[in-house]
């Protein structure tokens, strides 16, 4: 079997007293073995919720929808008791976030936290078997002097070394999936740069799935194998990275690719998304992106857009695939997809 | 001894809710005493080492009674005193009690007050001592002075001078006094000074036979109602009872035994003579004022019950050899008060009263004056103070603290020192400055003090009680009584004829 | 040069040094001997890593931090020597647009109080009325609306405070903007609203900018000019098109190759150099040139010797000794 | 971090002094003076400047002050001016009933906050929890002289259980009496602190439960228990010391009044009864005395919160140029 | 498919206008979020309640048909009944009256206090705050002694040495709690000075006083409020002590505190008496603590979106 993960209809929602906040509703996608997928999204879009909701980290007031499957190796996950999800998490899956000072614990050595991982999931390990992983995984995450990194404090290190850190931690019990929600968000650009090679780096090594959660879509360019583009909790457009780039059916996919300006072309105005996303506690009747799409229509206020499948596993849910849309001043890439149903 | 109460239910607890030792006879104390140095101060300190240390002699009602010393002459001119020592009378380390430990005691008294003592000065003037042979003191006063008597009485408990070699200078600060070691020449010597308890033991070789009584305890109980609870507890032997609640209850049940003893003491309301509403003060203002009480209802107020306050009728006490049964005292008459009041400008106006709130009732006086004023169209403003900041105003004078213009109205207690002499009533009405009576009651005053004949003490006295009265500056209020309450097993406790202190240590009995 | 003589300088920058004091006899170099000039109508950009004094530099420039060495002159006049009156006439025409939009508008205020804080203050308007009118007025020409005046903040998105923030000051009729990283809070979908707002102020005021960020592509999206910065020290500055197309500095091609391009084709071909090692502490910045312990160029004078600013090509500064043999004499005159 | 605790000692000796002199001032200043005791009517006015002279009261406030700080450096406070005895010794010998006291409900406080807060921080809303807070609520709220009569009403008076006051029972010098007379004036001592701790223990624990380093525990697959005892705990109680050194004015101005309450024969009570005699050296010294109780406890607190802490362990160093 | 039909009766044309309503429709000021807030939590809106029935019940408490000081002796000690709803006193005066008129001193005590000290914390470390400097460092040296001394002894102290009475209380229970607020408002001012609206104005060319009344003031008020409540419970507290003392207002006057104070001796035979005056003292600091309580969470910033 080389599909790792399936995420089903995926639903949650959190229970605040503003109201019942949809935060993801029903997406789907797959993680193959060895593959990047990359999520994109703007702030609030659901991506965070999603990655949590795959490492059984969502809580109360939130909740997964019980029709929800997320399949990891054929195992539904959504009906794991606290045990199993102790045991998933950190073995078969590890997670890093987006600030590494906020997560790691301000007040233990850097060490005994990556060996509480080994701790939780491999005990018939020795003291000084889990230090040497320790230190061979902080080696292959690119820090040099890993003994004495060991003994540190978290603030002690610059950021670019916690996020290292963190994905150490992370990895040093080869989980077969690693979970990213933005870890280069954050870090500079020279060091997002280091981190990133880093991980394609890892990736080749030690032949994990990566999902790599970001709201900039340059930074997944070159290191995803299949985009997925959520809006307000819901995937409008999925594909392979490069359909996603080059062959982007989604007016919201466009708007990320055009808004912000790239630094290899010169002179064109951006494209701007007016307005901002919706109230997820009372989320539209039809798109979503209905009230900041330029090509609205009618159709689009009243019902969601079903999917069209474009081949290749590229699905778009936009009312501007049916053949009679009116499509005029539309800058489709190409035409040949459009209307494929 | 114990309460009756017995809660086998929880071994430990009940256990240490015994009260001590059987046949000890356990007392209650308010706070630790800093030593027990036998100068005294207050009435709790002074029956606290009671037991421990023996006057010369008490001056009652029914004449001297002897301790120490085994008799008291004085010549027919009021002039010389000659004490004998008791024979017998020894310290608890062995060492003969001598006339020498008596001047070394005044000696100190002097140093420690700047010179002059109460001991070796009369108005002004030196008195002589001369010590007729170890066990004999022959004094001599510069003028016939009465109250002598109750000086060298009552509150002056004589110190060891062999333990400082005959140098009072070595007594402050020579820890002697906190210490297990001292020499007593009580009933009993101290045994053990804890951190909240002091022990006694009785002694075996006490000149005036074997009490009772084997251990002495005083023991710390706390404020407010925890000694009272420690009383029900069983914890403490007897207490004192100051409410018509308690002592309804009390002698309601037969678990507890209660005792009623005349106080001789005196609770009078004064009037300021220097204070910021002197003006308003004046001879009809203060009459106003007084005929504005009514005294048997600030008993039935404050004290609920006449046994334990009747309402006063004279500044001397029934106590007192002189005292005037038939003296008339004052009779409220509101109708003529406000008109006085009205008259002398005194109504609308706010009189600042001030009472000592470590005595117990003295809140509750005042609360009933106030509304008895109010009647007349007086507000009082009232401050409740502890004894020190009391007394710093009410004796303003006497300690030179220059607070005498910070009250009007205020009420405190004499213990009048009972038997022959005009005790600290004479002392009141010799100070014109102080409490405003006239020069005539003065001269009178000092007169009846010198008095050494009887007769003509009592016809002096007698006309001094109706005189200070009819100035209006003194109003006596009541005359206390101090009812206690023991636990059942405890009896012998109205044997003394003094209150607080348990003259006679060795007629109680715990069985 | 002829062009740089006709147009006037708005604000001179030179030799600017800004240290701040952190322990007793310690400091931490924010900015360190930066020089440049903004002629009128012009944004400048500044990009440069997290922490490498690009805040601290603008702050100081319009006077909001003293400075602790070097001159600012904004049109002749010292800004940081200014009497309180000229301070005052100042704070009109210098404004400044802060990085973050949820901590730089008062929570407690409305809209129209902030947009009529600084009317208020300069007198702009005659009366209430016109005050009114000025705020409305504002409100549209930054992309919201009347209706908007009488909200609370709190009720608004990033964007949109974003857009409240740069009213306020223009509220002032200002003649030079301070944009301090404006965007980087916002989100993606977001940025361009603001980015496109500013260019279009820009042209219709004739506001003259220095502009901050991160990001090299905005900045080269919207500036004329751009400096470099590492560590408290500007290293190259030129006008946009010549940086981009021909980096000089070390840290620049680094920093350009680093910028994720939103192209997997080009992003996956490309050469690029993933610098070394983290930006070391401005408390203690290595010795010779700062750059020099990441620096795949590194030689032995790097490591001794600071480098100077020097023009390599024309309008095109850097500060490294890579080029020094290029400007012989220069540096002849400097050993 | 040495230099660190050099500065905070003379911070400390600086706050003292001026508490010593603040209170000197307002003793100096407040009417009626000891005086008043060694001085009679019937005294001329040489015995009179004599005595004052004596005392030392002939001299201006400044030389006072001064004359007085010389001694208290060198430990002695003066003579009592109720029984002329040494106040230093005299103090002394009650420090140890106030400070078992003291310490015993500090340390019942501190045992009894922790896995209360800690488990009604962990059980968040819950029944629990709502328990645990109302309680702490009224623990705040309560009078704490009026719950110790409340107690002695129920535990002495009525049930009998428990003796009414002191801390021992004559003759029985058993440390397990003294635990019984210990144990109301402990609970009524340590109420209001339990209260306090509990509650702010139970918000940090919320809030570091909430932190992103749990999330980041959790997604190493760590379990519950483990997260709160290896990670929360230690996060949740460093502030803690912080809290207790700040909380010991509350102890040791509560022992004040629960020593009266109780009559347990602390320094509480001696105070108490000096304020009574305005026996000014001893309020003098046991102002000091809580002064320094105080601002020491301040100060071991931050040094142990800094040594304990390693951010703030760094910052000092960092600071002071290591 | 059934979908289709729907959307063959639907245009496919484009969307004329776009709504433009960009901003949330809901309207409201933080403090009406906080009302909402604090209105929403059980225990606060207990706490407001009994508040306000205390309250107005102190208020209107000459509507009695006692008189709280006149003495009468034939009333002494009564029970509970439908003429005494809580008995009398040792005094014969009904007690309920009593204990309302005692309300009033100790929440007046516990206002007056209050408010001095808000008012002086406040001045003190918001001047503090923004000046910063030299000045900033005495007044937090002279703050910091404030902190350090121990309070409740030296108020013991001042107010035995002192007239004591209600002037005298509200004066010594403000001494010794302003330091308190003072490092609060100081330590907020110092973050809010720094914030960036803050540098905003400045550079508007706004004067320190603008800044400080229209800024500083207004965005430090929150922790203020709550302070100013906790103030309340601790100054009411706190008077309750000094009076158990008897250290507080002079007779016939009462507050809660000298109610139990008169009460004790009687604690065994009429428990009655303690009770009541305890309990208001305890809901009343109760509520005052509930509602500093949730008025810091309500204050708390939240995140906006
Ligand atoms: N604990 C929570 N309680 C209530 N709502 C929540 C909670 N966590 C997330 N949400 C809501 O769920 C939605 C999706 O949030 P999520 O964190 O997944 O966004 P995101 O795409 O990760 O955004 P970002 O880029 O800002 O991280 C948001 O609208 C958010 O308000
Ligand atoms: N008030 C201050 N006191 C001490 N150090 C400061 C202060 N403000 C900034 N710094 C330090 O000065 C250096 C430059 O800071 P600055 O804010 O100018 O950087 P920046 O380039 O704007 O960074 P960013 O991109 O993160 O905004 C940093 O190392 C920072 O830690
Ligand atoms: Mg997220
Ligand atoms: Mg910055």
């Amino acid at each position: 079997m080389k599909t790792l993960l399936q995420v089903k209809e995926l639903a949650v929602s959190y229970f605040t007293y503003a109201g019942e906040v949809q935060a993801v509703r029903g997406v789907s996608f797959d993680v193959e073995k060895n593959q990047t997928v990359a999520i994109v999204g703007e702030s609030g879009c659901g991506k965070t919720v999603t990655a949590k909701s795959i490492m059984g980290l969502i809580k109360k007031p939130g909740i997964v929808d019980e029709n929800s499957q997320i399949l990891f190796q054929g195992e539904n996950l959504v009906r794991y008791t606290k045990k199993q999800w102790n045991n998933f998490c950190g073995k078969e899956c590890g997670m890093i976030f987006q600030d590494a000072l906020v997560s790691l614990n301000p007040t233990m050595k850097v060490g005994k936290q990556i060996i509480e991982n080994l701790d939780n999931h491999e005990p018939s390990l020795s003291k000084e078997e889990k230090k040497a992983r320790a230190v061979e995984i902080l080696k292959l995450a690119g820090i040099a002097d890993a003994e004495q990194c060991l003994e540190k404090y978290p603030h002690e290190l610059s950021g670019g070394m916690r996020q290292r850190v963190m994905i150490g931690m992370a990895l040093v019990t080869n989980p077969k999936l690693l979970i990213a929600d933005e870890p280069t968000t954050a870090l500079d650009v020279t060091i997002q740069a280091q981190i990133m090679e880093l991980l394609k780096d890892l990736q080749n090594k030690l032949h994990m799935s990566i999902i790599l959660i970001t709201h900039d879509l340059g930074v997944v360019a070159d290191i995803a194998d299949f985009i997925v583009v959520m809006y307000a909790g819901k995937i409008v457009e999925r594909g392979s990275c490069r359909e996603i780039f080059y062959h982007a059916s989604h007016p919201y996919t466009w708007a990320l690719l055009k808004s912000v300006p790239r630094i290899d072309y010169n002179g064109q105005t951006l494209v701007t998304i007016e307005g901002s996303i919706p109230d997820m506690t009372n989320p539209p009747k039809g798109c979503a992106f209905c009230k900041r799409c330029p090509y609205a229509m009618h159709i689009c206020k009243e019902h969601e857009p079903s999917k069209w499948d474009l081949g290749d596993g590229h699905e778009v849910s936009c009312w501007l695939m049916d053949e009679r849309a009116d499509r005029e001043g539309v800058p489709f890439e190409t035409g040949r997809r459009v209307g494929n149903e | 001894g114990g309460s009756s109460d017995s809660d086998g239910g929880s071994g430990g607890g009940s256990a240490s809710t015994e009260s001590t030792e059987a046949g000890a006879f356990t007392m209650a104390i308010s706070y630790m005493p800093d030593s027990l140095q036998p100068d005294t101060a207050s009435d709790d300190y002074t029956s606290m080492v009671r037991p421990i240390y023996d006057p010369l002699f008490l001056d009652t009602k029914d004449g001297i009674v002897y301790y120490l010393a085994d008799s008291l002459e004085i010549s027919d001119d009021g002039l010389t005193y000659k004490i004998h020592l008791n024979e017998n009378a020894n310290w608890s380390d062995g060492e003969p009690v001598t006339v020498q430990d008596i001047l070394f005691s005044f000696d100190y008294a002097g140093l420690s007050s700047g010179g002059s003592s109460s001991y070796n000065t009369i108005n002004g003037q030196p008195v002589q001592f001369n010590a007729v042979d170890d066990k004999t003191l022959e004094i001599t006063l510069p003028e016939p002075y009465a109250t002598y008597v109750t000086t060298l009485s009552n509150r002056v408990l004589i110190m060891p001078s062999h333990a400082f070699d005959n140098d009072p200078t070595k007594v402050d600060d020579s820890g002697y006094f906190n210490s297990t070691d001292m020499a007593t020449s009580g009933a009993y010597t101290v045994s053990e000074i804890n951190d909240d308890s002091i022990v006694y033991k009785a002694r075996d070789d006490y000149y005036r036979g074997n009490p009772e009584v084997e251990t002495i305890v005083l023991r710390n109980t706390g404020s407010g109602s925890s000694r009272q609870v420690a009383f029900e507890n069983g914890e403490i032997s007897y207490m004192r009872v100051t409410t018509k609640e308690e002592l309804d209850k009390y002698s309601n049940s037969d678990e507890y035994n209660t005792y009623s003893i005349t106080e001789s003491r005196l609770n009078y309301l004064q009037v300021n003579p220097n204070g910021p509403n002197k003006s308003v003060l004046t001879d009809e203002g203060r009459q106003a004022i007084f005929l504005a009480l009514n005294g048997q209802e600030i008993v039935d107020a404050a004290y609920g019950s006449d046994e334990l306050a009747t309402p006063a009728n004279s500044l001397l006490t029934p106590d007192q050899v002189d005292y005037n049964p038939d003296c008339a005292g004052y009779t409220q008459d509101v109708e003529k008060a406000k008109e006085l009041a009205e008259s002398s400008g005194l109504s609308g106006t706010t009189l600042t009263y001030i009472y000592n709130a470590d005595r117990a009732n003295m809140e509750a006086v005042a609360t009933v004056i106030q509304q008895q004023l109010a009647e007349i169209g007086v507000n009082l403003s009232i401050e409740g103070l502890d004894s020190t900041s009391f007394f710093q105003r009410f004796f303003a004078l006497t300690y030179g603290s220059g607070q005498e213009n910070t009250w009007d109205l205020g009420t405190n207690g004499w213990d009048s020192e009972r038997g022959t002499s005009g005790g600290q009533a004479a002392s009141y009405l010799k100070n014109s400055e102080a409490w405003g009576f006239s020069q005539e009651t003065v001269d009178l005053a000092i007169q009846a003090n010198a008095t050494t004949d009887a007769e003509q003490s009592k016809t002096l006295w007698y006309q001094l009680q109706d005189q200070a009265l009819g100035e209006y500056w003194e109003y006596p209020l009541t005359y206390t009584n101090y009812v206690m309450v023991s636990q059942k097993n405890v009896t012998g406790l109205d044997a003394s004829p003094i209150v607080p202190e348990f003259a006679d240590w060795l007629s109680i009995k715990v069985e | 040069m002829s062009d740089t003589i006709r147009k006037q300088a708005e604000l001179e920058v030179k030799n600017l040094k800004k240290y701040y004091k952190i322990a007793k006899g310690k400091s931490l170099k924010a900015v360190d001997d930066v020089s440049f000039t903004i002629y009128q109508g012009e944004t400048m950009g500044i990009v440069g890593e997290s922490g490498c004094g690009k805040t601290t530099c603008g702050k100081t420039c319009i006077g909001i931090l003293p400075k602790s060495g070097g001159e600012v002159y904004f049109r002749g006049k010292d800004v940081h020597a200014m009497s309180r009156k000229e301070k005052f006439i100042f704070t009109k025409d210098v404004q400044m647009i802060f990085q973050d939009p949820y901590a730089s508008l008062d929570p407690h205020q409305k809209v129209y109080d902030i947009i009529a804080e600084g009317i208020q203050i300069h007198k702009l308007a005659k009366d209430k009325n016109e005050e009114q009118k000025r705020v409305f007025e504002l409100l549209e020409m930054v992309g919201l609306t009347a209706e908007h005046a009488s909200r609370n903040v709190h009720e608004f998105s990033g964007g949109q405070r974003q857009r409240i923030g740069i009213a306020r000051a223009l509220s002032v009729n200002p003649k030079f903007l301070f944009c301090d990283e404006p965007i980087s809070a916002l989100d993606v979908s977001i940025q361009a609203q603001i980015v496109n707002l500013l260019m279009k102020l820009q042209k219709e005021q004739g506001l003259t900018m220095l502009f901050i960020a991160h990001d090299l592509s905005v900045v080269k999206h919207i500036s004329d000019k751009i400096g470099v910065m590492y560590l408290g020290k500007m290293v190259e500055l030129s006008d946009s098109s010549q940086l981009y197309s021909n980096p000089l500095h070390p840290y620049t091609k680094a920093l350009l190759t680093a910028v994720p391009i939103a192209d997997p084709d080009i992003s996956r071909k490309r050469q690029r150099i993933i610098l070394e090692g983290d930006v070391p502490s401005p408390v203690n910045p290595p010795a010779g040139c700062r750059f020099s312990g990441r620096c795949k160029n590194c030689m032995e004078i790097c490591k001794k010797e600071e480098p100077k600013m020097r023009e390599v090509a024309e309008g095109h500064w850097t500060a490294c000794h890579l080029y020094d043999s290029k400007n012989e004499e220069v540096y002849q005159h400097e050993v | 971090m040495w230099k660190y605790c050099l500065k905070k000692i003379v911070e400390l000796a600086v706050v003292l002094l001026l508490i010593s002199f603040f209170s000197f001032a307002v003793i100096y200043i407040a009417p009626g003076d000891v005086s008043s005791m060694y001085i009679s009517q019937e005294m001329t006015e040489e015995q009179k400047a004599a005595v004052l002279e004596h005392l030392g009261m002939d001299k201006s406030m400044p030389e006072q002050y001064l004359g007085w700080l010389k001694q208290a450096i060198h430990g002695d406070f003066g003579i009592s001016l109720a029984n002329r005895t040494s106040v230093t010794p005299q103090i002394l010998s009650r420090l140890p009933a106030t400070l078992l006291l003291m310490g015993t409900a500090l340390l019942l406080s501190i045992v009894l906050a922790i896995p209360l807060g800690l488990w009604s921080g962990y059980k968040k809303n819950s029944l629990v929890d709502n328990a645990i807070s109302s309680l702490s609520y009224i623990g705040m709220s309560i009078p704490s002289f009026w719950l110790g009569m409340l107690l002695v009403i129920v535990f002495t008076a009525k049930l009998h259980l428990l003796p009414s006051s002191g801390m021992n029972t004559v003759g029985v010098n058993t440390p397990w009496d003294t635990f019984i007379h210990m144990i109301m004036p402990c609970i009524t001592l340590s109420l209001g602190n339990l209260a306090t701790f509990i509650r702010y223990i139970r918000s940090s624990t919320i809030g570091e439960l909430g932190e992103e380093y749990v999330l980041t525990a959790q997604a190493k697959g760590t379990s519950g228990a483990k997260i709160l005892f290896r990670h929360v705990l230690k996060n949740t109680l460093l502030p803690i010391i912080t809290l207790i050194g700040m909380n010991l004015a509350t102890l040791v101005c509560g022992s004040f009044i629960i020593e009266s309450v109780f009559g347990w024969p602390g320094i509480g009570t001696f105070a108490m009864e000096a304020i009574g005699k305005r026996d000014y050296p001893i309020i003098m010294a046991y102002v000091m005395l809580s002064g320094f109780i105080l601002v020491i406890g301040n100060f071991i607190a931050d040094m142990l919160y800094a040594f304990a802490d390693p951010r703030i362990k760094r910052g000092i160093d960092s600071a002071n140029g290591r | 498919m059934e979908d289709k039909k729907i959307i063959t009766e639907i245009s496919f044309q484009r969307l004329e206008e776009k709504e433009t309503e960009q901003v949330a429709d809901y309207r409201h000021s933080i403090w009406k979020d906080i009302r909402k807030e604090v209105l929403s939590n059980k225990a606060a809106l207990f706490s407001i309640i009994f508040l306000t029935v205390i309250i107005i019940a102190v208020l209107l408490a000459p509507l009695s048909p006692y008189d709280p000081y006149e003495i009468d002796i034939s009333q002494k000690m009564q029970g509970m009944s439908a003429k005494h709803i809580f008995g009398t006193d040792d005094y014969g005066r009904d007690y309920l009256t009593r204990a309302l008129y005692g309300g009033r001193v100790s929440l007046l005590v516990g206002f007056c206090s209050m408010f001095i000290t808000v008012i002086i914390g406040t001045l003190i470390g918001v001047f503090s705050g923004y000046i910063g400097g030299k000045v900033d460092m005495i007044l937090m040296r002279f703050t910091d002694i404030f902190l350090a001394l121990p309070s409740m002894l030296l108020m013991i102290v001042l107010n035995a040495i002192l007239q004591p009475g209600l002037v005298t209380l509200i004066f010594v229970l403000s001494l010794f709690s302003w330091a308190q607020v003072a490092r609060i408002t100081r330590a907020e001012t110092m973050s809010v000075k720094e914030r960036d609206y803050v540098i905003a104005t400045k550079n508007l060319g706004a004067g320190s006083f603008r800044i400080a009344v229209k800024h500083i003031i207004p965005n430090i008020l929150g922790p203020v409020v709550v302070a100013a409540s906790l103030g309340v419970a601790n100054a009411i507290l706190m008077e309750s002590s000094l009076s158990f003392l008897g250290l507080g207002v002079q007779i016939p006057v009462a507050s809660w505190g000298s109610m139990l104070q008169s009460a004790q001796t009687h604690i065994l035979d009429t428990p009655r008496l303690a009770i009541l005056p305890g309990v208001l003292i305890m809901l009343t600091v109760l509520s005052f603590n509930l509602l500093g309580d949730v008025l810091r969470t309500a204050f708390e910033p939240k995140i906006v979106k």
